[in-house]
C-alpha cells in the first residue's frame, strides 16, 4: 500500500514535466503546469503533509494557472522555436543534476524513523505542542507560534508582490461616466455569452465564501488555515469579476479599499507582536498576551491566521484585477489611437 | 526596550512599509520613510555598542528557545553590516524625494517607498537571523522589492533587466534553498549554532558537500561574483538612480555576508577553507572579476553602466581579500566592505544628481559638468580618486591593507595584481574627468546649474565621509579588526 | 524500501533539472516562469520526502495514532509555495509589460531591439 | 447486511474506475473536439458520483459521509457547467464539428 501509488505519481510527474518542455502552445503548458501542481498536491497527501497539499492545490492548481492564463491572454500564446542547439544549458543541468545524485548517495534512507531530520528539533513539536499550545494541528503550531516569524516573513513575501504587481500594471481608474457605458455594452455581450455560468457561479459563490471562512477558522484542527482560506475567499471574488465583467467587479469590492486591507492584515499580524512586546514578552510571544498561556496561544494563532487570511486574499484580488485591467488598459489605448 | 533591540531593528521598517499605505501622500510618506530609517540608524548605532561591550546579542522570537524557535543574532559582523546598511539608507533618502519626482510618476512614488522599506527590512532580516530558513525568507523580501524597483526605472530596458535580475536571483534563492534542505536533512536542524555543532560529525559525507556547494553557487549568484555577474550591470544602470546608489552599497555586501557567515560559523572555517579548493577558486575569480570588471568599464558611454562594472570589479577585491582565510585578509575585505558602501553611494548620488539636472548619465553630456556642476562634480572626483586607491581617501586605505595581507600570505603575486588592477581603474575615472573638465560643452546643450540642496547635502557628507576615514582610520579599522577577531575566534 | 527511497529522490532531481533547463534553454519567457514554477515545486517536493516517516500519518495529533510525519518541512514548504506563487506573480506583471513595450515575448527578439546590428 | 453494503461500495468504486478508464479512451479515439467533450464531460459526472458513492458505502462515519455527499453535490453542479463553459467557448472561438467521416 502507497508504494505503487508513489511511484505512479512521481512517473506521472516526470511525463508531465518532459510534455511542458517539448509542447509550443502556450496555453497547453499552462494547463499542464496545472496538472502538475495538481499531481504534486496529490504526492502531498501521500506523504502526510495534508496541509501542504491543500495549499499547492490552491496555490499551484488554482491560483497561479489563473494569474498565467491571464498573463497569456495579454501576451499571445505561440512559442517560436529555439535556433540554436541548447548545449550549454544541457551541460550546466547534468552538472547540476549529477552532483544532487551524488549527494543522495550518502542520504538517510527514505521514510526512516530515526532519520536525522526527524529526530532533533521535530520531536518536541509532536510532543509538546499540544500541551504547549493547545491544538491538534501540528502543522499550524509549528508555523503559527514555533516559527510565526517566518510566517510574517510569507506575509510580507506576498505584501510585496502585490505592491510590486501594484507597481508595475496599475492603471487610473476609468471615470465613473465611462464605468457605467462600459458595464451596460459588456454586460449584453456577457450576458449572451455566460448565462449558465452566471446562474450556477451565483449558487456556489456564497458557498465557496463560506468554506473560505471554515477553512480559515478550522485551520487548528484540521488542514487549513489562513493562507489556503484567503486564496479560496479571493477565487470566488476572481470567478464573479470573470463572469460579471470588471467593472461591476469593482463597485462591488472598491480596489483603494482592498489595498488598504492588504496592508491592515500585515498590520494585525504584527502589532499581535507588538502586544507581546508591550505585556513583557518577546516578539510575538502568545503566552503573555492572556493570563493563561494556553489561552494566550490560542488567540495569538486566531489573530494572526486572520491577519495572513486577510493580506493574501486582498492581494490575490489585487494582483488579478490589475492583471485584467490591463486588458481593458489596452484595448482602450487602442481604440483611442485608431 | 533594549533587550528588544535586534527585532526592533528588522521590525520597524517591516511595519512602516504598510502604513505608508495608509498615509498615501508622496511628500509625507517620504518623510515618514525618512524617520523610520533615521530611527533604524539609531537602532543599529545602539546595537553596535551593545555588541561592542557584552559581544554577540540572542534574541528569542515568540519566546522559543532555539534551535525549536526562530532565533535573532546579533554578533559583531552584523552589527557592523547593519550600521552601513541603515547609513546609507538615511543619506541615501535625503535625495530621495527630488530624485524621484523626476523619474517616476505621481501615482506610484508612495507605492516606490512602500517597496524602498521593504527591501531594507528584508536585508537587515537577513544580517540579523540566526535562523538559516529565515535568511531565504527575508532573502526573498528583499529580492522581490529589488525586482519591482528596479523595473520602476524609466524605459523599457528597466524592464527587461529586472526580468533577467528575477530569473537568475530566483535559481540563486532556490540553490540555497537546496542548500537548507540537504543540512536539514542530515542534521535536523536549522538554527546557525546549533548546524555549527552538528554539522562536524556529518562533515565527511558527499550530501553535505553537495549542499556547501549549491550555497557557494547560489550565494555567488547574489554576490554577482564574476563569470555570475551578468544579470547585475543592466539591473543597477537602469533602476531609478538613488536605487542604484542605494543597491550598490548594500545589496551585494549583503549577499558577502551571507558568504562570510555560512562559510566561517555556520560549515566552519576549517571544512571551508582546508576540505575544499574553496580558496583557489575564490582567488581566481576574485583577480578575473577585477580585471575583467575594470577592462568592460573603461568602454562604457553610460557613466552608469561605467560605475556598476567598477563594482563588478570591487567585488572582485572583496573575494580576493576573502579567499586569502587569514585575519588580515579579512580586515582588509570588511574595511573595504566599509569603503566601498562610501564610495559607491557617494558616486552614484552624484550621478543622480546629474541626471537630475541633465537627464541623462551618458558620456557626452558630461562635457563641461565640471564648471557647471562644480560641487557635484567634485564629488565625483573624490570618489572615482577613491576608487582608484589614492591616499588620504579610504579606497587607499582598504587596498593598503589587501596589499599587506597578501605579502603577509606571502602572495606576492596577487599583490601586484591588485595594484595593477587599480591602474585599470585610473582610465576609466580619468576618461569621465578628462569630459567633465577639459573639454567644452556641446553648443546646443542647455546650460546647466548646480544640484539642489536636497542632493549636496548628503552627497557631501558621503564625500566628507571618503576622505575623513581616510585619514582617520581608527574607527573604522576598530571594527574591522573587532569582526575579523570574533569571527576567527569561534573558530580557530 | 531502499530502492524506492533512493527512486523518489532521483525522479525529483529529473525533475528539478527538466525546470532548471527549461528556464536557461527556452527563449520564451513565459515558459522560463513555467520552468521556475516546476524547478520550485521539485524542490518542495523533495523537503516533504525529507520529512515522511514510514509508518506515520499526519501531523495532526490523535489519540488513534503515535507515529507522525515530521511536520517541520511541511511548515517551511508552506511558506516556499507563497514565495513561489509570489514570485510568478512578479514575474508575469514584468512580462506582460515587457510585451507591451517590446511587442514580444521571446528572448532573441528583445535582445535584437536592445542591440540592433550586433 | 454490513457484507452486501461494503460488495456494494466496492462494486461502485469499481465501475467508476473502469468507466473513467474507457472516458479516457474515448479522448483518444474520438476524432474532433466535440465528440470528445461528451465522452469525458457525460461519464465524467457519473464517475465521481459513483467513486463518491462508492466511498459512502464503504466508509460509515457521520462526518465524513456528509462531506462526500457535499463533494458529490458539488461536482453534479460543476461539472456539467464546465462542460458546457468549454463547448460554448469553442463554437464562440469559431471551432466547427467535424460532421463527415473520416477515410
Amino acid at each position: 500500500m502507497g508504494i505503487l501509488e508513489h511511484i505512479i505519481i512521481l512517473t506521472l510527474l516526470l511525463l508531465v514535466a518532459i510534455a511542458i518542455t517539448r509542447l509550443k502552445d502556450l496555453l497547453a503548458v499552462v494547463m499542464l503546469m496545472g496538472v502538475y501542481g495538481l499531481l504534486s498536491a496529490s504526492f502531498f497527501v501521500i506523504m502526510d503533509a495534508v496541509d501542504v497539499a491543500f495549499t499547492e492545490a490552491s496555490v499551484g492548481a488554482g491560483i497561479s494557472t489563473i494569474l498565467m492564463l491571464t498573463a497569456i491572454s495579454l501576451t499571445g500564446r505561440t512559442v517560436s522555436p529555439i535556433g540554436h542547439k541548447p548545449v550549454l544549458a544541457m551541460i550546466l543541468v547534468i552538472i547540476t543534476g549529477g552532483l544532487l545524485v551524488y549527494a543522495t548517495l550518502d542520504m538517510p534512507y527514505y521514510g526512516l524513523v530515526d532519520a536525522p531530520a526527524n529526530l532533533h528539533v521535530s520531536p518536541r513539536y509532536i510532543h509538546d505542542s499540544l500541551h504547549e499550545i493547545g491544538i491538534p494541528n501540528a502543522v499550524t503550531s509549528v508555523l503559527a507560534s514555533y516559527r510565526g516569524f517566518d510566517t510574517f516573513g510569507e506575509v510580507v513575501v506576498i505584501f510585496t508582490a502585490g505592491i510590486g504587481v501594484l507597481a508595475l500594471l496599475s492603471v487610473p481608474s476609468p471615470t465613473p461616466q465611462e464605468d457605467t457605458n462600459e458595464i451596460k455594452s459588456q454586460n449584453i455581450a456577457m450576458h449572451h455569452q455566460h448565462l449558465v455560468l452566471r446562474v450556477i457561479s451565483k449558487l456556489l459563490i456564497p458557498f465557496i465564501l463560506l468554506f473560505g471562512l471554515y477553512v480559515q477558522f478550522h485551520g487548528d484542527f484540521g488542514p487549513g488555515g489562513g493562507f489556503q482560506a484567503g486564496v479560496i475567499f479571493a477565487a470566488a471574488i476572481i470567478l464573479y469579476a470573470m463572469l460579471f465583467g470588471l467593472n461591476t467587479a469593482r463597485k462591488a469590492v472598491s480596489l483603494p479599499l482592498v489595498r488598504l486591507v492588504s496592508a491592515l492584515g500585515v498590520l494585525l499580524y504584527g502589532s499581535v507582536g507588538i502586544v507581546s512586546l508591550l505585556n513583557g514578552g518577546n516578539f510575538l510571544d502568545y503566552n503573555v498576551l492572556l493570563p493563561d498561556p494556553v489561552a494566550g496561544q490560542h488567540i495569538g494563532i486566531l489573530l494572526i491566521e486572520l491577519g495572513v487570511g486577510i493580506t493574501v486574499a486582498s492581494v490575490m484580488i489585487i494582483i488579478f484585477f490589475n492583471f485584467a485591467g490591463r486588458n481593458g488598459h489596452l484595448l482602450n489605448n487602442q481604440s483611442r489611437r485608431k | 526596550m533594549l533587550t528588544h533591540l535586534p527585532i526592533l531593528q528588522v521590525i520597524v521598517p517591516l511595519l512602516a512599509a504598510p502604513s505608508c499605505m495608509i498615509i498615501q501622500r508622496p511628500i509625507l510618506v517620504w518623510l515618514f520613510t525618512l524617520t523610520v530609517s533615521g530611527l533604524s540608524f539609531l537602532i543599529s548605532l545602539a546595537l553596535l555598542q551593545q555588541v561592542m561591550i557584552s559581544g554577540a546579542i540572542s534574541y528569542e522570537l515568540g519566546g522559543w528557545a532555539p534551535p525549536w524557535g526562530i532565533e535573532y543574532r546579533v554578533d559583531e559582523l552584523s552589527a557592523v553590516l547593519l550600521l552601513i546598511i541603515t547609513f546609507v539608507s538615511t543619506v541615501v533618502l535625503v535625495a530621495t524625494h527630488a530624485s524621484i519626482s523626476k523619474e517616476i510618476a505621481e501615482g506610484r512614488q508612495s507605492l516606490f517607498y512602500v517597496l524602498y522599506l521593504l527591501f531594507l527590512a528584508g536585508i537587515l532580516g537577513i544580517v540579523s537571523t540566526g535562523d538559516v530558513f529565515n535568511v531565504f525568507v527575508f532573502l526573498e523580501i528583499s529580492s522581490l522589492s529589488a525586482y519591482a524597483l528596479i523595473a520602476m526605472g524609466s524605459g523599457r530596458r528597466a524592464l527587461w533587466a529586472s526580468y533577467q535580475y528575477l530569473i537568475l536571483g530566483t535559481i540563486g534563492a532556490t540553490f540555497i534553498l537546496i542548500s537548507i534542505g540537504l543540512m536539514y536533512q542530515m542534521t535536523g536542524t536549522l538554527n546557525m549554532v546549533d548546524l555549527a555543532q552538528r554539522l562536524p560529525e556529518v562533515a565527511a559525507t558527499r550530501t553535505i558537500f553537495a549542499a556547501f556547494a549549491f550555497f557557494i553557487v547560489g550565494v555567488s549568484l547574489k554576490l554577482a561574483l564574476f563569470p555570475l555577474h551578468v544579470w547585475m550591470p543592466n539591473a543597477y544602470a537602469y533602476a531609478p538612480s538613488v536605487i542604484t546608489a542605494f543597491f550598490a552599497a548594500t545589496s551585494t555586501k549583503v549577499a558577502l555576508y551571507l558568504l562570510i557567515r555560512f562559510t566561517f560559523t555556520v560549515f566552519g572555517f576549517s571544512y571551508s577553507f582546508s576540505t575544499l579548493p574553496l580558496q583557489p577558486l575564490f582567488l581566481g575569480l576574485g583577480l578575473l572579476a577585477i580585471f575583467a570588471g575594470s577592462a568592460t568599464a573603461i568602454y562604457q558611454q553610460n557613466i552608469k553602466h561605467l560605475f556598476v562594472y567598477s563594482s563588478v570589479a570591487q567585488i572582485g577585491y572583496l573575494v580576493v581579500g576573502y579567499s586569502m582565510g587569514t585575519p588580515e585578509g579579512l580586515t582588509a575585505t570588511l574595511l573595504h566592505v566599509f569603503n566601498h558602501a562610501l564610495m559607491k553611494s557617494a558616486l552614484f548620488l552624484a550621478l543622480a544628481a546629474v541626471i537630475y539636472q541633465v537627464g541623462s548619465a551618458q558620456l557626452k553630456d558630461f562635457r563641461g559638468l565640471g564648471h557647471q556642476m562644480p560641487l557635484t562634480m567634485a564629488a565625483i572626483v573624490v570618489g572615482g580618486l577613491s576608487l582608484i586607491g589614492v591616499p588620504l581617501t579610504v579606497g587607499f586605505i582598504s587596498k593598503w591593507y589587501l596589499v599587506m595581507a597578501a605579502i603577509e600570505n606571502g602572495w606576492w603575486p596577487v599583490a601586484i595584481l591588485i595594484v595593477l588592477g587599480s591602474l585599470l581603474a585610473i582610465a576609466y575615472v580619468w576618461r569621465l574627468v578628462e569630459t567633465a573638465y577639459f573639454s567644452d560643452p556641446t553648443p546646443e546643450a542647455n546650460p546647466v546649474s548646480e544640484a539642489p540642496l536636497a542632493f549636496l547635502l548628503p552627497l557631501w557628507v558621503l564625500a566628507g565621509a571618503n576622505i575623513y576615514f581616510g585619514v582617520d582610520t581608527r574607527l573604522s579599522l576598530h571594527l574591522a579588526q573587532a569582526v575579523s577577531q570574533s569571527l576567527f575566534g569561534v573558530s580557530p | 524500501m531502499m530502492i524506492l527511497g533512493l527512486y523518489s529522490y532521483w525522479i525529483v532531481i529529473a525533475l528539478m533539472m527538466i525546470g532548471l533547463y527549461i528556464i536557461i534553454a527556452q527563449g520564451n519567457l513565459i515558459k522560463k516562469i513555467v520552468g521556475l514554477g516546476i524547478f520550485q515545486t521539485s524542490v518542495f517536493i523533495f523537503y516533504i520526502t525529507v520529512g515522511k516517516v514510514e509508518g506515520g500519518t499526519a501531523p495532526i495529533l490523535a489519540e488513534a495514532y503515535s507515529q507522525y510525519s515530521n511536520p517541520l518541512p511541511h511548515v517551511l514548504i508552506l511558506t516556499a509555495i507563497v514565495v513561489g506563487i509570489a514570485t510568478t506573480a512578479l514575474g508575469l506583471a514584468l512580462i506582460v509589460r515587457i510585451k507591451e513595450s517590446y511587442g514580444s515575448i521571446e528572448e532573441s527578439e528583445i535582445q535584437e531591439k536592445d542591440n540592433p546590428k550586433c | 447486511m454490513e457484507i452486501i453494503i461494503s460488495w456494494l461500495g466496492t462494486l461502485c468504486l469499481f465501475a467508476g474506475s473502469v468507466l473513467a478508464i474507457i472516458s479516457g479512451i474515448g479522448i483518444f479515439r474520438f476524432p474532433d473536439f466535440y465528440t470528445r467533450m461528451h465522452a469525458v464531460g457525460v461519464s465524467d459526472t457519473l464517475v465521481t458520483g459513483l467513486i463518491v458513492i462508492g466511498l459512502v458505502l464503504q466508509i460509515p462515519d457521520g462526518i465524513v459521509i456528509v462531506k462526500l455527499l457535499l463533494i458529490l453535490l458539488m461536482t453534479l453542479l460543476i461539472n456539467p457547467t464546465a462542460s458546457h463553459a468549454l463547448a460554448k467557448a469553442a463554437i464562440l472561438s469559431g471551432l466547427q464539428p467535424t460532421l463527415t467521416k473520416k477515410k
